[in-house]
């Protein structure tokens, strides 16, 4: 069980701990954390891949994978909590109402 | 006799024409003038038109018009019938829906001219029902409900004959190469299923001639219909009955003693049941609707005969339409006498002699046939000589109870005495007697010395026997048999109409009952529930870990 | 100026110009109908000069920037991706003229931007070459499709484009991760190159459980289909047209490229598992709809059902045919026409009745005739109805079961078909009748009438067109590979 | 002569272009709305007349336009076809005619005809198909084009009827659908050819036959208002009379009754099917739908709806007589669909001069109806006369040529349903006359109208006569050559039974 392994299933428990918490929980700002931690768990996994050519130099092209999947996450990050704010001022509560209220 | 076959459509347009004329309000006055004359050019046609045959290129299925003997013959009576009934209808009909019955009587003239002309069967079929059902338009403008009642079952019964004939020139069709008369009796002829189709024409034609079993409409429409309506009613029964027995049936060809026998009997009860019913008859023009039912009777037995001995048909053929010819005339003529009676109650003693002759020559007509007939086939010959007997037993015994009477008003109906009675109605009884009498010489003239001495014995005793029965009166209103079937149709229909009325509300009920437990409203509020389920955050999520999963394990399934 | 038009490169010039009118827009607030309308007029030209540039050519693939496969990004267009794009600016063309006149100034400002932006992400995606680049585009169509949704800004809105955003983030995640486990056992991300390498071992099941179950819930496949009748229902009209007609094909399309060239030869199962789910979703689709009182909601459901349609071809083309995949492209076409027509029609209501409730659609055939006439021709292409673009699908669909014996989808097929005509025929029957309460009507511009017309007619054009559809759906080895020579 | 391969599409955009622009026209443009219905009306009679003179010399109309790679709308004009489409374009200038008269002063009358000219396209097109794809596309545009005018008045029950009535036709449509896709999968083509294209299928497709043949004929017969599936007729005669006369007398029901002897005679070949078994349940039903049609029109008080449940029992004549499989029984179908048309229109006509007049619905507020509008009940005689099968009257001809056909081909029973029915017809009909004629006029009428001196209004009164003059004509001068009877015996020879 060389290192990378390791990290790589770090990411993976990391990427399940953080469905976990989205499935169960309820407030909006815990889904967003939750979806973090799950980005941050898959970028853990691509960068213990990129130690797997021969040589000492690490494989360029998931470290390019991994900035542009924080870019992505940080401005998905950015609009979710805005929409947050939003959601709470317009409905006053953070939560996603289940019970469809229109049922008419 | 002049050579015009082409002349002979004029017959049926006329009055079709003049029919058109009374409907367009422009020329409707002229066209009620002319009306009762529109007999005219038929009876021109029947005396100077030579024999021929006319194709109709367009009409029907390759149809034409036949212009041979008894269709000269038949043409001539119906002519002067409804000349008559022109005569009459203007002198005496009312004014209340002047211009429809008008138009019903031209129609029904064009249907009754048309049938002997028609030279194929589909073409008959057309003429009888445009007759047929203008005739029941004439008929059904009665006041009283009695008629309307009678009216309405004899348009059923005729309906119901016209369907089953239809039915029977289908079965013919199949055979016949063509559309025709003489190839429809070809297929009559090489049939197979004899009885079927001759039980069909019986009914089909029965149902008009007042055959034993459909003959109850026949009574209230002969005692309750208009003056100026009785000699169109014979015309149309005589023309739509007897033409198509002798046109459609292959008299002469057919060899079949089993029908031929069974039909004897069948006379032989009518004449019976004719007697009974005659007797029991109040109303004079009841007892000639019997007349006319012995008449059919008297039909059947030498139709019979004509069965089981085929070959006596050439010989008589000609006698045998020119005796139907002059029964019909005398009957019509019976039936208005009466009635022009009332309207001139001065001609008392010209009209007792008139009658005196019009019963003689009705009952010598079967007589005069009897010369045909040897002793092959006694029973038609009984049959016959029983038939002029009850004839004139009927008739004198309704004289007689006439003259007894006259002063009994329940007895015979006083007309109202109509305004403007034409002086030519006067001579209209006479004038057909004497039609009649032409019609019987040429079978006189052969009539044997003993037939001639017994028949004047018959004639005698029958007077006698008629001049005793006259202190026997019946009691109750006449219309004993038909009112009762009337009655019975009545309520008959009515039971089945309620019993399908029930069945159709039952089922709509029904219909109602399944659509509402099953319609889409009904199945679909039990989806909402899962819906709402579904739309939980958290079962969502499990959903898709799980599909992800099915996905992979396929993967590891088939390594 | 004749080779000129055939060697310039359409494809970098469709991503750029988009993204440059967007940023226009943004800086240009006053006139930002003009430049909007402008972008997607000269868009719509660029994808009819790389279409004939392909017909001349075939297969365009370009190396951005000079770099190689493995490391740089490749853009690749072949017949299948052409077709999405013809789709994309067909619909996004009528969805512009129809929005010139639906915002008023200050939602224009916001609207516009975030449209092209999503314009310029989609037609991205569909020219981009590796899988890693997909994802990339598929998060730019996904939040610009969020930001549009709570365009509205009312509290359903919002409600809505956070359910929204959770979803869309949710299945990147899992695509991202799949897109991982790939690198990790092919060591490539460039599509032609992973179809070689690929063999089955776990991480490449693992990375199909997740492609799959990510690209399902963004496609709002049957079961993970809550998100959408909320999102696309509480969205302005314009919005919901193009998040229903394009947004949804985008992740759909993804499925098909990726089955087309990587997962295809290794797993029947799965195949069965998905024709399960779209005829599921077909029937549950369309009861839904039926059920609903607000035009909006049902047209949303609509979609939950004819995306059910779309997964019917996986069950069908294990073998490869070129009918069943034609009839999945024409399916798309069709649909994505009819259904932004749909919901461009009850824009129309909302704005002339200030409600969108069917029951109350008070004599809207007399007092709008073009927009109901467009939501009737519209329904037939959804219904299937003979003269329409979805018919021709649906015959193709139907040949192509009946030919492997597939009772079940002809059966489902039908069903959907009479379900959707159910449900289409009940807002026609209360368009004609009185409505018991009659409101004051708003006069509806005369634009955005006509807009929706033009959409419902080219769905039923769309019908007559099948030759030369097919021959574009031809171009590009793709087809081939699906058996195109039959 | 490429000429002859455009006139077919010219006589279907003859009608669907005049539809479209009439779209258009504004409410009150009257004169516009009348003079383009009525040019399009004409110059489609002109140029099926041409055609109709074209194909009596032997000439060949066809246009072919691509569809599918492999598959292409034909638009043929055979004997057949033209036969469906002079009868429907006569009756659609008549019927043009008559709602105008009708529909004055009513609104939405741009939307009406819009709709009127799309359903005689659709009904064209239908006949004028030329492969069962073609047959199909227009026999749901017939659909979809009805729909509106049955919903045309805007009332809650027209919104049920017009329910009802797609919850039949779409279904139908399905099922036909999926036969002929399941044909297309059989047999490769689907291209009428004039004695079937099936007879060389290989044997072990013969179950799989069958099936097809059920699902085509249930779902013609859903237009053709065979036995179970007949429930919309009924209930769709809550449209304005022009529509119930045109489309649920003539257009409508005829398309389905035309689809049922297209499949049998031009798809399935009418020995094959004979041997293959399928005729033979088709007559039971044609002969039950006869029977009970007559038994419900029996008892149906408003007077439109008994004239429907007598269609519901007329046009299972037509495939009573394709079902029999003899070439005298065919003529008697196919005649049929003329005649019944002619004396429907009729009918209906004259019920919608009762009803615009009078006020008149129910059969029996009609007492002595006969006095005050004598015209049209004239025409409702002789209309009623040829339903019973009186002879001068056209009804008649088909009924012989059914009776006989049939008793040629073996199937003596037809003979006592075709008495039956007509003892039926009788049952109901005869009533009708008898009230309207001899029974004294009422005092006052429901909601009576006055024109002048003449019972009604022009447009309303020459319609039903003209139709029943043709219908009597029909009947009387069945010898002429280019009648009804001599043009379906042209059909039987050429088309059904080619040496």
């Amino acid at each position: 069980m060389n290192s990378p392994m390791i990290y790589a299933l770090l990411g993976i428990t990391l990427f399940s701990v953080g469905l976990y918490g989205l499935i169960v929980r309820e407030h909006l700002l815990r889904k967003i954390l939750a979806l973090n931690i799950m980005g941050s768990g898959i970028f853990l996994m691509l960068v213990a891949l990129g130690k797997r050519s021969a040589g000492e130099l690490p494989d360029p092209v998931p470290h390019a994978m991994v900035i542009t999947g924080i870019v992505v996450a940080v401005s998905a990050t950015a609009l979710a909590l805005t929409l947050m704010l939003k959601l709470v001022e317009a409905s006053g509560s953070a939560v996603l109402h289940d019970a469809p209220k229109d049922r008419s | 006799m002049i050579e015009a076959p082409f002349l002979l459509p004029l017959i049926i347009i006329v009055p079709l024409l003049l029919a058109l004329g009374v409907v367009i309000r422009v020329t409707q006055r002229v066209a009620i003038k002319i009306a009762p004359w529109a007999a005219l050019p038929a009876l021109l046609a029947g005396l100077l038109l030579d024999d021929g045959k006319l194709q109709l290129p367009g009409m029907l299925i390759n149809s034409y018009l036949l212009f041979d003997n008894t269709g000269r013959l038949f043409l001539l009576m119906s002519a002067m019938l409804w000349l008559a009934t022109g005569l009459l209808h203007q002198a005496y009909s009312g004014a209340l829906y002047a211009q429809q019955k008008v138009v019903f009587k031209l129609l029904a003239m064009a249907g009754c001219f048309l049938m002997p002309l028609a030279g194929d069967v589909l073409m008959f079929m057309a003429a009888t029902t445009l007759a047929g059902y203008s005739l029941y338009g004439l008929l059904a403008q009665e006041k009283n409900r009695t008629t309307r009642e009678a009216v309405n079952v004899m348009l059923v019964v005729l309906v119901v004959g016209d369907i089953v004939l239809f039915e029977l020139l289908q079965l013919l069709g199949m055979h016949a190469v063509s559309v025709d008369f003489d190839a429809m009796r070809q297929a009559f002829v090489m049939t197979e299923q004899m009885n079927v189709q001759f039980g069909l024409l019986l009914f089909g034609l029965g149902a008009k001639m007042g055959l034993l079993g459909l003959h109850f409409w026949l009574i209230p429409v002969f005692i309750t219909s208009h003056l100026a309506l009785r000699p169109a009613l014979i015309s149309f029964i005589f023309s739509a009955g007897f033409i198509a027995w002798l046109r459609l049936f292959p008299l002469g060809e057919v060899y079949y003693p089993a029908i031929g026998a069974l039909l004897q009997w069948g006379a032989w009860l009518m004449l019976g049941y004719a007697l009974l019913l005659g007797v029991r008859q109040t109303h004079r023009r009841g007892v000639l609707a019997v007349i006319l039912m012995t008449v059919t009777a008297l039909w059947l037995s030498i139709v019979a005969a004509l069965l089981i001995q085929p070959e006596l048909w050439l010989s008589m053929s000609r006698s045998l339409v020119l005796a139907v010819i002059q029964m019909g005339l005398v009957m019509s003529a019976l039936l208005i006498g009466q009635g022009l009676l009332k309207h001139k109650p001065t001609l008392k003693h010209s009209y007792a002699l008139t009658v005196c002759l019009a019963i003689f020559l009705l009952a010598v007509a079967p007589v005069s046939l009897i010369r045909h007939f040897d002793s092959a086939n006694s029973l038609t010959v009984t049959s016959l000589w029983i038939g002029a007997g009850i004839m004139m037993f009927l008739l004198w015994r309704t004289h007689f109870l006439l003259l007894a009477s006259a002063e009994d008003s329940s007895y015979s109906k006083v007309l109202k005495t109509s305004h403007k009675g034409r002086s030519v109605n006067r001579y209209l009884f006479p004038g057909l007697v004497a039609v009649a009498l032409v019609t019987a010489v040429p079978n006189l003239k052969f009539l044997s010395a003993i037939t001639a001495f017994s028949f004047l014995l018959l004639f005698a005793s029958m007077l006698l026997i008629a001049w005793l029965s006259r202190f026997y009166k019946p009691t109750e209103p006449s219309q004993l048999t038909s009112g009762f079937i009337v009655q019975q149709f009545k309520q008959g229909s009515s039971a089945i109409m309620e019993a399908t009325q029930y069945l159709d509300i039952y089922s709509t009920r029904l219909r109602k009952g399944i659509t509402k437990r099953f319609s889409p409203k009904f199945v679909l509020s039990h989806f909402s529930w899962y819906e709402r389920s579904l739309n939980r955050w958290s079962v969502a999520l499990i959903i898709m870990v799980l599909i992800g999963l099915l996905v992979s394990v396929q993967g590891l399934l088939n390594q | 100026m004749g080779d000129l038009l055939t060697d310039a490169h359409w494809g970098v010039l469709l991503i750029l110009l988009p993204l440059f009118g967007g940023l226009c827009s943004f800086l240009w607030p006053s006139a930002v109908k003009f430049i909007g309308l402008a972008t997607v007029s000269a868009v719509a030209l660029s994808v009819v000069g790389l279409g004939d540039q392909l017909l001349a050519t075939g297969v365009y693939h370009h190396a951005v920037g000079g770099w190689g496969a493995p490391l740089g990004i490749d853009l690749y267009a072949d017949g299948l991706s052409l077709f999405m794009l013809m789709v994309t600016a067909l619909v996004g063309l009528g969805v512009s003229i129809y929005a010139l006149d639906y915002f008023d100034q200050d939602e224009a400002r916001r609207f516009w931007p975030l449209w092209l932006l999503l314009l310029g992400g989609l037609n991205a995606l569909f020219l981009s070459a590796d899988i890693f680049n997909l994802y990339v585009t598929l998060e730019i169509v996904g939040l610009a499709g969020v930001g549009l949704a709570s365009l509205s800004g009312g509290g359903a809105a919002l409600d809505g484009a956070m359910r929204y955003l959770m979803a869309t983030l949710l299945g990147s995640l899992c695509y991202l991760l799949g897109v991982a486990l790939l690198y990790h056992s092919a060591g490539t991300v460039d599509i032609p190159l992973l179809a070689e390498r690929l063999e089955s071992t776990p991480p490449v099941w693992a990375a199909l459980g997740l492609i799959c179950a990510g690209l399902a819930l963004k496609t709002a496949l049957f079961p993970l289909h809550f998100w959408l009748p909320k999102a696309h229902a509480s969205a302005s009209a314009p919005v919901s047209a193009l998040l229903s007609a394009l947004v949804v094909k985008a992740s759909f399309y993804i499925f098909l490229r990726l089955w087309l060239e990587i997962f295809s030869v290794r797993t029947e199962g799965v195949d069965d598992l998905l024709g399960a789910l779209g005829m599921a979703a077909i029937i549950w689709g369309s009861l839904q709809a039926l059920q609903q009182t607000r035009l909006k909601l049902m047209i949303a459901y609509s979609t939950v059902s004819q995306v059910g349609y779309l997964f019917l071809v996986f069950p069908l083309a294990a073998i490869g045919t070129f009918s069943a995949w034609s009839a999945v492209a024409y399916l798309v076409l069709s649909h994505a026409l009819a259904k932004s027509a749909m919901f461009l029609v009850a824009g129309n209501l909302m704005h002339f009745g200030g409600h969108d409730r069917i029951a109350d659609l008070d004599r809207a055939v007399q007092r709008l005739p073009i927009t109901v006439g467009a939501f009737a021709l519209a329904g037939v292409s959804i219904m299937g109805l003979p003269p329409s673009g979805g018919f021709i699908g649906k015959w193709l669909l139907l040949n192509e079961a009946l030919n492997q014996g597939r009772w079940d989808l002809v059966f489902v097929m039908m069903i959907g078909g009479v379900l959707a005509a159910a449900y289409i025929f009940k807002v026609l029957g209360f368009a004609f009748t009185q409505a018991p309460v009659t409101h004051e009507p708003k006069g509806v511009p005369a634009v955005m009438e006509w807009s929706a017309l033009l959409l419902a007619v080219a769905a039923i054009v769309v019908g007559f067109l099948a030759s030369p559809l097919m021959l574009i759906l031809g171009i590009g080895e793709t087809v081939e590979l699906m058996g195109a020579g039959q | 002569m490429n000429w002859h391969a455009w006139i077919p599409l010219f006589v279907v955009v003859s009608s669907l272009l005049p539809g479209l622009i009439i779209f258009g026209l504004p409410e009150e443009r009257v004169g516009w709305r009348t003079l383009l219905n009525l040019t399009g009306a004409v110059i489609k009679l002109l140029l099926v007349s041409w055609m109709i003179w074209g194909v009596y010399q032997g000439d060949h109309f066809e246009t072919r336009l691509a569809l599918l790679p492999d598959l292409d709308l034909v638009l043929r004009a055979g004997p057949l076809s033209l036969f469906f489409v002079a009868l429907s374009t006569i009756l659609w200038l008549v019927t043009t005619v008559y709602a105008i008269g009708y529909l004055e002063g009513s609104p939405n009358r741009s939307r009406f005809f819009g709709f009127f000219s799309l359903c005689v396209t659709a009904t064209v097109g239908v006949a004028l198909a030329g492969n069962l794809i073609t047959f199909l596309l227009f026999y749901e545009l017939l659909t979809l084009a009805t729909y509106p005018l049955i919903v045309h008045r805007g009332t809650d029950t027209a919104r049920r009827a017009g329910q009802t009535y797609l919850r039949y036709t779409i279904f139908g449509g399905a099922l036909i659908l999926l036969g002929t896709v399941w044909l297309y999968q059989l047999t490769g083509t689907l291209e009428f050819t004039p004695r079937g294209f099936l007879s060389q299928i290989d044997p072990q497709h013969y179950p799989a036959l069958k099936i097809i043949f059920a699902l085509l004929i249930a779902g013609l017969g859903v237009k053709a208002a065979l036995f179970p599936l007949h429930g919309w007729l009924p209930q769709a005669m809550v449209a304005p009379a022009p529509v119930s006369a045109l489309l649920h007398a003539v257009a409508v029901v005829k398309a389905g009754a035309f689809g049922i002897v297209r499949v049998i005679y031009d798809v399935f070949g009418v020995e094959f099917s004979a041997d293959l078994g399928v005729t033979t349940p088709l007559a039971w039903i044609a002969a039950f739908t006869i029977i009970y049609g007559s038994l419900r029109a029996l008892f149906q008080d408003d007077l439109k709806r008994r004239l429907a449940f007598s269609t519901v029992s007329q046009v299972s004549y037509i495939a009573l007589g394709v079902a029999i499989a003899g070439p005298i029984a065919t003529i008697g179908g196919v005649v049929h669909l003329v005649h019944q048309g002619l004396m429907k229109i009729t009918l209906f006509f004259c019920a919608g001069n009762l009803a615009e007049t009078l006020g008149i619905h129910k059969v029996s507020e009609m007492n002595g109806v006969g006095r005050r509008m004598p015209w049209t009940m004239a025409a409702f005689t002789i209309g009623a006369l040829g339903m019973i099968g009186a002879p001068p009257v056209a009804g008649f001809i088909s009924k012989w040529y059914l009776g006989v056909g049939a008793l040629e081909a073996g199937q003596d029973w037809v003979l006592l349903v075709l008495m039956g029915s007509s003892l039926l017809n009788c049952a109901y009909f005869l009533p009708i006359l008898y009230s309207a004629w001899f029974k004294p006029t009422p005092k006052s009428w429901p909601e009576e109208h006055h024109f002048g001196r003449q019972e009604t209004a022009w447009a309303l009164l020459l319609p039903p006569l003209i139709t029943a003059l043709m219908a009597l004509a029909a009947g009387l001068l069945t010898g002429l050559p280019f009648s009804p009877l001599e043009w379906a015996k042209i059909i039987a020879e050429r088309e059904f039974y080619q040496p």
